[in-house]
């Protein structure tokens, strides 16, 4: 696979790997932020915590739309999909998130909801658009990166002059997340652990560029490294990131220049903001309510507003007071931190926000890392 | 028999529920199709049941049902599979395959074109991996209460004297030997559902494993701890569940793991992981150190083991885990797939 | 998060779609968010839509760069 | 094997896709519920077929697929009936029953305590019955891909030496003998079909035959010609069928041929003709006239052949006509049952 | 079962053989038809032919009100079955009857057509109710006997407001096809049996009574004997035939009097005059057009006529002309004189409408009679 | 034609509903054709309605009259 397969070279990682052990500073802690899930699952595919330092130190972050969905959305979605009319289109990965009490789209299916999976928005409009008796929902979830996709659907459906199809939508914006992540409010009773530098995303830098981060790495003075996702990649990030610490800078490096440049994706970026505008707040699972996070349909498009064709209400469900994702995601404990994991709270019954797709912390941890904490002898 | 009124009309016909109701029609379906598909004596006596002479020694009995959709897909259809998967799970105990029952369920509306291609289809397979249909059931259903075709396929056969495979046998220091890439029946079939939709060449490893399993038995004896077909749940379930049974872990090495380019390719695309995919004409053996080379020979040199390897080996492990030493450098686990594998957007 | 990955365009359709490969892997795409796309060119594919074109150049100087980070590694100490 | 994360919450839960894709869901779903109820050496192995020993000798093989709606009905369920029914396809051949698979074909959405129920009651007719289910197989598919469960189940048993039953063996002169009452099942079933409903004291006749075989070998030895089960499509299917394979005909008498009044009035009141309901644990067995009497005082001394009765002959006749003599005094042809039972109005 | 069981005595039966055979005289011969299938099916059903003399003949007339259903009638049916919109409630003696081209509703459901058999007319409602989106159609057959329960249940639907709700009104009158027997212009390419007299309806009777058939005596100079379904009703009424024919009357008579009186029942009689009217003439499968002979609903009522609601038109498809059901219905012919019978025609794929239900004649003969035409020896 | 078999009415119901037997089966139909009804009465019932109520003293007289019929033959000829 071109411009995949290069950046998985072994034998450029084992020389990476040494130059990284041979510039961190033994004398100091080195904590990094992987905002991206997807950075998430490539340190646990490619086994890169094996290889670097034991003072280089990655923080999952939140970085994962799955995972941050709240149980309260979840279930406004299973309510509508329950309805006899609706036909709910999602992507596979939200059907496993759990709701409240153990409830899941899977589930909700099972029990006869009519829930489709799709692979693309592209499909959402062509079960519309076979199914003219029927209201046809898309469930649309994402960040940056995959609210184009949504807006381009939209578009879509205005120039077929569907009738039968809505959005209910949960688009959330990364920036916004980061930043609730060092200076919200909750710190004070989870504490926090200080983080040196960022590992920005690869993707979402796609559309929205390198720009947004400038403010960020200016305001909290921390070092923001764009990476690809490739675990090459990663590594050669955390380099970045290393040298910007023992040099005392914090600025916004492009390690992913092959396909992120300052501006992102300027007509993407357009369909973007002329369909949707700023939620006041959005709730994040594992952050809680996060101002400005979030996106809804502007009022011309809200004939397109599941929330506004169906009047559906925001659903509250508290997270399980157990859980430990709020802490895990600013850095503060593990996933082997809290009693819950493994027991109760595994990949099948996914618990907490970390568990739920395979790029929370927890859940890579579990289905990836897990050996790691009965160690007794390396694989090599 | 008596002829029976008109004849069934293949081309343009289908099932109703007639067929299914014990009466001429059902007879005529049986007789007309099936018997002719997969004609042998046993089904021309027309029983309930078959009969035959067996040496007195082990057997074994496995079934399995087939609910694949698309029910053609590239390399076979849900006819050929049910009777490699059947034969593949007598094989894996190291026996020879000998007599399959097959049972069909059918939805009312089903293409009689469609059924007689998968009864010949079942009826080649069979010839080829030399074992009989000996006895069938039909039932036919309302519309909307089947997905057009399900079979279920038991089979016997007869093990070896002095063979005892079962998951329960691996050792610590055991050889892993995969037959050959993975995950190829995984994706040919996912190349064809509607809301994946991809092309590929990729076709499904489908095929019967027994004459395979003979060479290495030959080759192995009693070094040949257990086999089994990494199915539904692919390789990952199938060596989770052997680490549990014989109470030990796996170390595997990606590197040594034989993948095709575009499984990979469309895994990726999919977001899923190859080791969790299905495979229907590998098998993964579990082997003594010292049998491993002479086994892993002679599956090289059959047709179905050309790409053969020896992918790493049973450890000691309280928490029984898989572990795989990336082609990167790391380390990680080989997990169970959890729940039914769905693309992925994240 | 937001599972994308490289494709090599093979053909262009109308409606602002295309054919992209992947290894042998061709599947039909949207790329109604990119400018002034040609056949042969690199794009990241994300749930069924091209997200931005891949700079060739960028990627070799990339993969230049990381050759010679890991050289210095393999250079200093083992 | 280690815990799995929760159980099953067998009171509220439900199955879905999960359940049937190879992952720990669906080792938690046959290990917690499937084992339990069949509990025995062979499952708890955990393979994917289960071995044996058997000795030298003829041995019997059949299958069936089971769809019935309702899945629980006066007098068992779809579970006690599937293995009811492939036991006697086995006992048919007048062999001993010694092994069963069971293919469960679950579509998402169905209640795990009625699956429960259903699996328990194939334990205790496995085990009323004295045979083992030793090997399954677990499919879930999307909701209204299937009809809530179908079960496939096949089963081996050993045949006594000498023995050899089959359609083709009925001689002129031999006499018809029935275990007992016909259409019980039928009729259950229908009482309880949503359009039809009717209230009935009738019960499912389902029930393994082994025993009552057995004993009657012992009683008729080489003089039973072949036995066979009316199931579907009734006396009247099974009588047309033995007569084309046996290239004869039967002459009945109707007044012999035990019957319900409930089942008589059922059959009235929708217009079906009861010898062609389903039955599900009788026997219609063929036998030569001077082995008649002593089988059918060993049937009748059985609790399942109380009402066994001599309903006939076999005759001479190359149209292979079942007659009958009407007990009003004419006669008639039992012809085959055309299509689907369907309920009539004229 | 009481009122049935007194009626099927083996020991009364024999001894009324007797009587008929002692009074039949030998030198005539006696042809009586009986019009309704029930009598077919009760003579074939119970072997009477093997108890009544040679030269007491019977001739199964068109009495089964499936059978006579024209083929175009069930390609309409199939057509609005076909629409996605539409259920179609069906009896199911329906299911098999044969339309054009080898189709039935039985083919047409096994290719998807949403058709449900039902029991009563009150489960056409129950259905109409549970899928208020959807057209709920019943298929409406029968004679005299089965008007009535259509008549109450376009009322229910009247008292329930059920707007999706129509009837696909085939209902026929058993007068006009006796008359047609006996005088339809076909006779003179058929040819006509002589008929001594008639075993008139059972269960028709009970509706609309003896009277109607009173004309009919007259007219043609045929005595009429309604006998009830029991074989012992049937023997009863042969030998009522019997002495008229000797004694050289043609009354009507009534052996069906526990059930039957002059009148017949006058309030299920005004429910269907009140809904349905006659047609001017209606086609009957082996008898063509006959005048008179069909219902339809009365203009108040058309809101409940499928066949206005759908537009629905007349389609016309021509028996198949070796088929001998035309001569068989009068009385000339045999089922055995008739090529396909038993080859190309059997109860599985019928071709003319003898052999549709099982009360059809070629149908008995062949289901429980065929034994006869190749008789070694005597079943007794 | 017209399948009909005759039952005892063993209650009635609302809505001009009742309920029948047929040796120990029973089930509900309509009774909206019949006038005058009572627990006891048989009917003759036909696609779920009862047709017509049976007269039992007409029943007897019939059943009195085939045995006497019969009765004729036996004296008969054999
Ligand atoms: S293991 Fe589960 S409950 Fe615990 S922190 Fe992780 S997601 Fe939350
Ligand atoms: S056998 Fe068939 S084709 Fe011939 S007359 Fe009878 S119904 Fe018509
Ligand atoms: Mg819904
Ligand atoms: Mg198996
Ligand atoms: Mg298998
Ligand atoms: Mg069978
Ligand atoms: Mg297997
Ligand atoms: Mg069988
Ligand atoms: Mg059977
Ligand atoms: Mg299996
Ligand atoms: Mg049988
Ligand atoms: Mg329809």
């Amino acid at each position: 696979m071109k411009y995949a397969d290069e950046f998985r070279d072994k034998e450029i990682a084992l020389g990476l790997a040494k130059t990284i052990r041979a510039e961190a500073d033994p004398q100091k802690l080195y904590r990094f932020m992987e905002f991206c899930g997807g950075h998430t699952h490539a340190i646990s595919r490619y086994g890169l915590e094996d290889m670097l330092p034991k003072n280089v130190r990655m923080i999952h972050g939140p970085g994962c739309p799955v995972c941050v969905l709240p149980a309260g959305r979840i279930d406004m979605a299973i309510r509508l999909a329950e309805r006899p009319d609706v036909i709910l289109c999602v992507y596979g990965d939200l059907m496993r998130v759990p709701g409240s009490q153990g409830t899941s789209l899977l589930k909700a299916k099972a029990r006869g909801a009519d829930i489709r999976m799709v692979y693309s928005t592209i499909d959402a409009i062509r079960i519309a658009e076979d199914n003219p008796g029927r209201e046809v929902v898309f469930f649309a979830i994402g960040f940056e990166t995959t609210t184009p996709p949504t807006a381009v659907m939209i578009r879509l459906a205005e120039k077929k002059q569907l009738e039968n199809f809505t959005v209910f939508c949960n688009h959330v914006l990364t920036p916004p997340a980061m930043q609730n992540i060092l200076e919200s409010p909750d710190i004070r009773n989870i504490g926090r652990v200080e983080i040196d530098g960022f590992v920005g995303p690869a993707h979402v830098s796609t559309i929205i560029g390198t720009a947004p981060y400038e403010f960020f790495a200016e305001e909290f003075g921390k070092p923001v490294v764009i990476a690809g996702f490739e675990p090459l990649d990663m590594m050669q990030a955390i380099l970045m990131l290393v040298r910007q610490v023992n040099e005392d800078r914090h600025e916004v490096e492009n390690q992913y220049s092959r396909a992120v440049n300052r501006d992102g994706n300027l007509r993407a970026k357009e369909e973007v903001s002329d369909i949707f505008e700023l939620r006041d707040q959005f709730e994040w699972r594992g952050l809680g309510q996060v101002p400005y996070s979030g996106l809804k349909l502007k009022r011309p498009y809200a004939i397109y507003d599941a929330e506004v064709r169906f009047d559906m209400h925001e659903l509250r469900v508290d997270d399980n007071p157990a859980c430990e994702c709020g802490a895990i995601l600013r850095g503060v404990k593990k996933p082997v931190d809290c009693k819950l994991f493994g027991t109760v709270c595994t990949p099948e019954t996914p618990i907490g926000s970390c568990m739920v797709s395979s790029e929370g912390a927890c859940a890579a941890h579990w289905t990836h890392g897990r050996f790691r904490d009965h160690q007794q002898r390396r694989v090599s | 028999m008596k002829a029976y009124q008109r004849k069934l009309d293949i081309r343009n016909g289908c099932v109703d529920l007639s067929h299914g109701s014990g009466g001429r029609a059902m007879a005529q379906l049986i007789s007309g199709l099936f018997h002719e598909a997969f004609g042998n004596e046993w089904l021309a006596r027309g029983n309930d049941q078959s009969a035959f002479d067996v040496g007195a020694g082990r057997m074994v009995m496995t079934t399995d049902g087939y609910v694949v959709s698309p029910l053609f897909f590239p390399g076979g259809n849900i006819g050929s599979l049910a009777v490699h998967g059947t034969v593949n799970d007598i094989a894996m105990a190291g026996a020879r395959p000998l007599y399959l029952s097959a049972s069909f369920i059918i939805e009312e509306g089903f293409r009689f074109a469609d059924l007689k291609m998968i009864a010949e289809s079942m009826g080649e397979a069979a010839r080829t991996a030399d074992v009989h249909i000996v006895t069938g059931d039909t039932k036919v259903v309302e519309r909307g209460k089947a997905d057009g075709l399900f079979i279920s396929t038991a089979g016997v056969g007869v093990v070896p004297h002095g063979l005892d495979l079962s998951a329960e046998n691996a050792r610590v220091g055991d050889r892993v030997l995969i037959s050959g890439t993975l995950g190829d029946h995984g994706v040919a079939i996912m190349s064809k559902r509607q809301n994946l939709a991809f092309e590929t060449e990729i076709v499904s490893d489908s095929a019967a494993l027994n004459d395979l399993v003979a060479k290495m038995v030959e080759a192995g004896g009693r070094g040949i701890r257990l086999m089994r077909d990494p199915t539904r749940g692919g390789l990952a379930a199938t060596l989770n569940e052997i680490a549990q049974q014989s109470d030990l872990g796996f170390h595997l090495r990606e590197e040594a793991i034989p993948l095709k380019p575009g499984v990979a390719a469309a895994c990726e695309l999919l977001g899923l992981d190859p080791l969790h995919v299905a495979n229907e004409g590998k098998l993964v053996a579990i082997v003594a150190p010292e049998n491993a080379a002479p086994v892993l020979a002679a599956m090289r040199a059959h047709p179905l083991g050309r790409d053969a390897a020896d992918i790493g080996e049973a450890v000691a492990d309280d928490h029984h885990f898989v572990q795989m030493a990336t082609s990167f450098g790391g380390g990680r686990i080989v997990d169970w797939p959890s729940g039914e594998q769905l693309p992925r957007i994240c | 998060m937001c599972l994308a990955i490289p494709a090599e365009v093979t053909k262009l359709l109308p409606d602002e779609m295309a054919i992209v490969s992947i290894d042998g892997v061709s599947k039909e795409i949207s790329v109604a968010l990119i400018e002034n796309l040609a056949v042969g060119d690199y794009v990241i594919i994300h749930v069924g839509y091209a997200l931005t074109k891949i700079d060739p150049e960028e990627a070799m100087r990339t993969l230049e760069l990381l050759r010679e980070l890991s050289a210095e590694g393999q250079g200093a100490a083992s």
